[in-house]
């Protein structure tokens, strides 16, 4: 079964979908119980499933995500929403130091099944602490799982994957993809971690790209169509476990690699896939590794120099072109 | 100061917010807006203590703060419509304005991270025995957060000349205070870093300038921090677009009744009331002109965007 | 429980560590330690209040708790030592065990950082009806952590079974109280949260027992978290190496003739000594075994060094 | 004149220069006024300079970066110290939403003239929280620069570069290396911020390292020439700003990449060097790029599993080997 749903809607469901088949999921954060949270992605559970299993907390990110994980480690399966990626910053030591940490130092004695929910990126008009997109900072830390859905079925489905899964999973959605709508195999078995996706088909180039980008380097190739340029364009989907064989296979037989994020270029993840492209595939390499990526400079506010630092398809078009014309 | 000053002061904030929004509704303001629409008299009753040189740090509810100050209502204006404006060149907008000319170190959009950084203010006082207070204003909700607790204890062992005023509106966006503490007043939670807290009405300027000001001389003798817990309400959403369906009905009605401005006039004689028909009316067209001033000031070059990340 | 069970609880916990020390100084054990030397009545006190199934978080100076809970005392010595340990197989070392099989949450090397997850066990307790409490313990300079602040408001706004011991042995790290805080007692911050807060005499195990005691049956009972402060010295450095050059002369001499095992020992008549000697005797055999034991102990297998960072 | 100092020491004496020279300096942080600091970096600096410019601080590292900022922004010129670089975590937000900020959004009209001291690595038997290298944190932020000195000279050196800069710096520091000794150049003017240095030339190989992994590429170099592989060395001593043109310069050279940190692999700093030589300097490239990092794991606290994790020495060699059979 596939219903048509918009990305926030495919949240929604999964989560109704969490809370519902497993009785040890809680859910927890800012304004996401009586409100249904600033984005509506909890819209009606708290009706439906009372004060017990979803909960408003204070403003205590620390607090509520060690609470998350001390939850997780003695028997609950706890999902916590930080509002925005950005305020992630404030409880970093739990996520780094403690719930990424807690079942290596244990030799394995504990886990930590639980799940963050966030939303990043830049919007119009929004300031530089309520724009980031910090996969980077959470890919480097061994331990957790990076999730990062780009289309409504994945923000149901790989939602619902963090949730079963016995270890501690971040899931990073893109704020402006919310309204996107498209359909949701909501009958779907639950995927198992991982894997990237070839979203479309070509030989000249492969652009691996994630979240927000995965659109844009799809409407890319579109345009790099209408001028002969066939591009192969991989959904990352996760940035862990990192599923560099389907990078790996595409590069062989393109050649070229243009990878794409929203975050800023330097130290982003884009720099992990090039480098493993530099090490496993250098044989297969026929141009420069290329990465869209925004400049590094904190996001400004005004639309007019948001757009000047925000990568859109354009971006891919060009680098793309200036690769394949190597 | 009296009455009249702070009714134009109060009124100049609301009219500027209320302008706003209906630029925001016109498409004028791109990002978000966070409103302090019936909380003007705490900026207003606390700046009537403040002087040259003392810092305020505010958060993106902080409009009220940057106008009582004295920040440049026409850069405010331009800043907000995403112009290259002379507050913060377009770079901030609402949530995060800034004026080192006036002191006003900042609005934040982090909840409670404003009050280390004033700390840090309240400590070049100190050691440059300038004489200056630092203020910081937050909210109700913010007090949860591990920032707020660290700096009001750093501030009172290092004796810091720091005013905390918390702006308790009873809502941290959508949420109730009830939902958030167990205590009845937040400034109890002053006892607990050894320094004084006091709760005010939080819709009378005067009884807001009296708190604050008790607590700026203390700071200024060097007898460190204290915490003006102001009680309040919010006549709007949480921020624009806010449907407030949260809210219980008759709430917002019974604050229009209690709200600074509405107060001062219903107590208002037909003498008064003429006088402040006046002032609305200037302030009114003060208004106009810095929307006007704003408007003309350009959008700022792409070129420039890289720009101010390093000296 | 009575006198002897205490003095054997205490004694095992003050042998354990003293013979850690002398590995240490024999290359044994390759990390840093903090010992709980002089702070013994706070575990042994506390966990006479509690039962299985009740958790337990602690800090890097955390021997004590673990052992009190019933942690295997081998296992122990053979984690610190860096083998394959049947506690978290060399992975954790002395500042970061834990044992889910006796509910010992964990140590913790971040300061404060064990109270929020502490929360987090509670809030499984209330949420399942297990009737589990969570006792988390923290020294006296974290309390000025935010994470310490967030959880305990939270853990009061939603009732959760938490007893937060703060064992306030009047430093941190190098550092004396005077210059962390502006109050006399950490427990006077539970009133800023809603909740009950005691201060007592740390030395005295049936002290603990009694305050820990009421604290835990309050959160049983679903009435919420409490703070017990108790008042302590350490009579030792802050870790392994320490030379102690901060403290005032004179300070641990002192220290020594107030600390639990020697209050039992001065109180104690002939036939009472008499018994202790032999506790004594046989604590010292139990340390014995379990260091032979520990050192039977393999290193753990290099091979295996990326397991278990994820399920 | 140049004295024989260790590493530590050599902090010791740009903290007493900064103190001394600069009176807007100001020295705060845990443990390090009386105290002299938990590895004596401070030592002798509260006799000399009084609680008026160096005092100690509640363990609330959140709360004094934040005041470093506000002390920044309004004149002072607050050196803070973070006792290890795990406990970055705890006032992450502090850093990168504040401190990387405030320039940029202010549009210059603030400046944020702080040092923010640390020290990394792992040691023998320190657990996964007392173990980190987290630059790559760090290089990923905008706003910051980002200095990892290697020797004692550096670590004089590039602290004072730090606190004359008007941008907000972190410095570093490596715990290991603190007891090395070597010549401080005590009367050097003092440098501008960034530059890399070419620290051993060599022809066939280039390896890229900072902090700890600099005296461990020099001792694989000594060992590879034994081989007779001549490897060029470079330290690269500022993440940011970052000086590829060095890199670059080299690998034109050489053909080969090595890149070597004690930090984890997987979105490490090292990634980015990766990325840029398999962008700019793709052409020159005869081999594929080598990482030489600390597999994903959070580090033990054993040391027979330390050893199967730490990068050192051999691990460069081995790597540098196997770039130049290729
Ligand atoms: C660290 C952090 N967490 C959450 C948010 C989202 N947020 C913005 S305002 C707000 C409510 C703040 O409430 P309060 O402190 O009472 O201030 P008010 O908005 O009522 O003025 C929240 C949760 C944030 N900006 N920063
Ligand atoms: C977040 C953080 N900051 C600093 C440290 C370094 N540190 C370890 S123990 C300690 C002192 C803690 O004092 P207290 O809480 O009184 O506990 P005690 O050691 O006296 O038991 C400090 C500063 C740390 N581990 N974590
Ligand atoms: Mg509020
Ligand atoms: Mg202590």
């Amino acid at each position: 079964m596939s219903e048509s749903l918009r990305y926030i809607q495919a949240v929604n469901a999964a989560l109704t979908w969490a809370l519902d088949s497993r009785s040890d999921t809680v859910y927890f954060g800012e304004d996401v119980a009586l409100p249904g949270g600033p984005f509506g992605a909890t819209k009606g559970l708290h009706k439906r499933f009372g004060s017990e299993r979803i909960f408003d907390t204070p403003i205590s990110e620390t607090g509520f995500l060690g609470m998350a994980l001390g939850a997780a480690m003695t028997g609950l399966r706890p999902i916590a929403e930080i509002m925005y990626a950005d305020f992630t910053f404030v409880a970093m030591d739990q996520i780094v130091n403690q719930i990424a940490n807690i079942r290596y130092s244990s030799a394995g004695r504990w886990k930590a099944p639980l799940v963050i929910r966030m939303q990043q990126g830049y919007s119009p008009g929004a300031c530089a602490q309520h724009s980031q997109s910090i996969e980077a900072y959470l890919a480097h830390t061994p331990g957790l799982r990076v999730a990062l859905p780009s289309t409504p079925d994945d923000a149901y489905q790989m939602l619902r994957t963090a949730v079963v899964s016995d270890d501690p999973v971040v899931v990073a959605e893109a704020r402006m993809l919310y309204p996107t709508r498209g359909p949701v195999r909501t009958d779907a078995p639950v995927e198992p971690v991982g894997g990237a996706r070839v979203v479309r088909d070509g030989r000249d180039a492969t652009v691996v790209a994630w979240s927000r980008m995965v659109p844009a380097a799809l409407a890319a190739a579109d345009e790099l169509a209408a001028e002969g340029i066939e591009t192969e364009v991989i959904d990352l989907r996760w940035l862990n476990p990192l599923d560099f064989e389907t990078v790996g296979a595409s590069i062989s037989r393109t050649g070229r690699l243009v990878v794409a994020h929203e975050a800023n270029l330097t130290g982003g993840f884009g720099a992990e896939i090039a480098a493993r492209a530099a090490s496993e595939c250098f044989t297969d390499l026929r141009a420069p590794v290329a990465r869209v990526a925004a400049p590094d400079v904190p996001m400004p506010a005004a639309p007019a120099l948001q757009k000047a630092v925000v990568p859109e398809a354009a971006h891919v078009v060009e680098a793309v072109r200036r690769t394949v014309n190597r | 100061m009296g009455l009249p000053d702070d009714y134009r002061a109060m009124a100049r904030i609301r009219r500027f917010e209320e302008r706003l929004t209906a630029l925001k509704d016109a498409g004028e303001i791109p990002g978000s807006i966070h409103l302090c629409n019936g909380q003007e008299a705490i900026p207003v009753g606390a700046a009537r203590t403040l002087r040259d040189g003392d810092y305020v740090t505010a958060t993106y509810r902080g409009h009220g703060w940057a106008l009582a100050r004295g920040v440049d209502m026409a850069g405010l204006f331009a800043e907000m419509m995403g112009r290259d404006s002379a507050v913060n060149g377009g770079r901030a907008a609402s949530p995060y304005l800034s004026d080192p000319g006036r002191w006003f170190v900042g609005e934040n959009s982090i909840v409670g991270a404003g009050v280390p950084i004033a700390t840090g203010a309240a400590l070049t006082a100190q050691r440059t025995g300038s004489g200056a207070v630092s203020v910081v204003s937050i909210g109700d909700g913010a007090m949860n957060q591990g920032n707020v607790h660290e700096a009001l204890n750093m501030a009172a062992v290092l004796d810091l000349p720091l005013v905390l005023v918390v702006e308790n509106n009873v809502y941290s966006e959508m949420s109730r205070i009830e939902d958030m503490v167990r205590v009845r007043q937040l400034a109890e939670r002053a006892a607990g870093y050894g320094i004084p807290g006091r709760v005010v009405d939080g819709n009378d300027p005067d009884a807001v300038a009296e708190a604050v000001g008790e607590a700026v001389t203390r700071a200024r003798e060097g007898s460190g921090p204290s915490i003006v817990e102001a009680m309040t309400e919010r006549l709007v959403g949480h921020y624009s677009g806010d449907a407030q369906h949260y809210r219980p009905a008759g709430e917002v009605a019974a604050a229009r009744e209690r709200e600074p401005l509405a107060r001062i006039r219903a107590a208002a004689d037909a003498d008064l009331a003429a006088r402040l028909d006046v002032i609305d009316a200037e302030v009114a067209a003060e208004v106009e002109a810095a929307i006007a001033a704003a408007r003309a000031v350009p959008y700022p070059d792409p070129a420039t965007v890289k720009e101010y990340v390093y000296v």
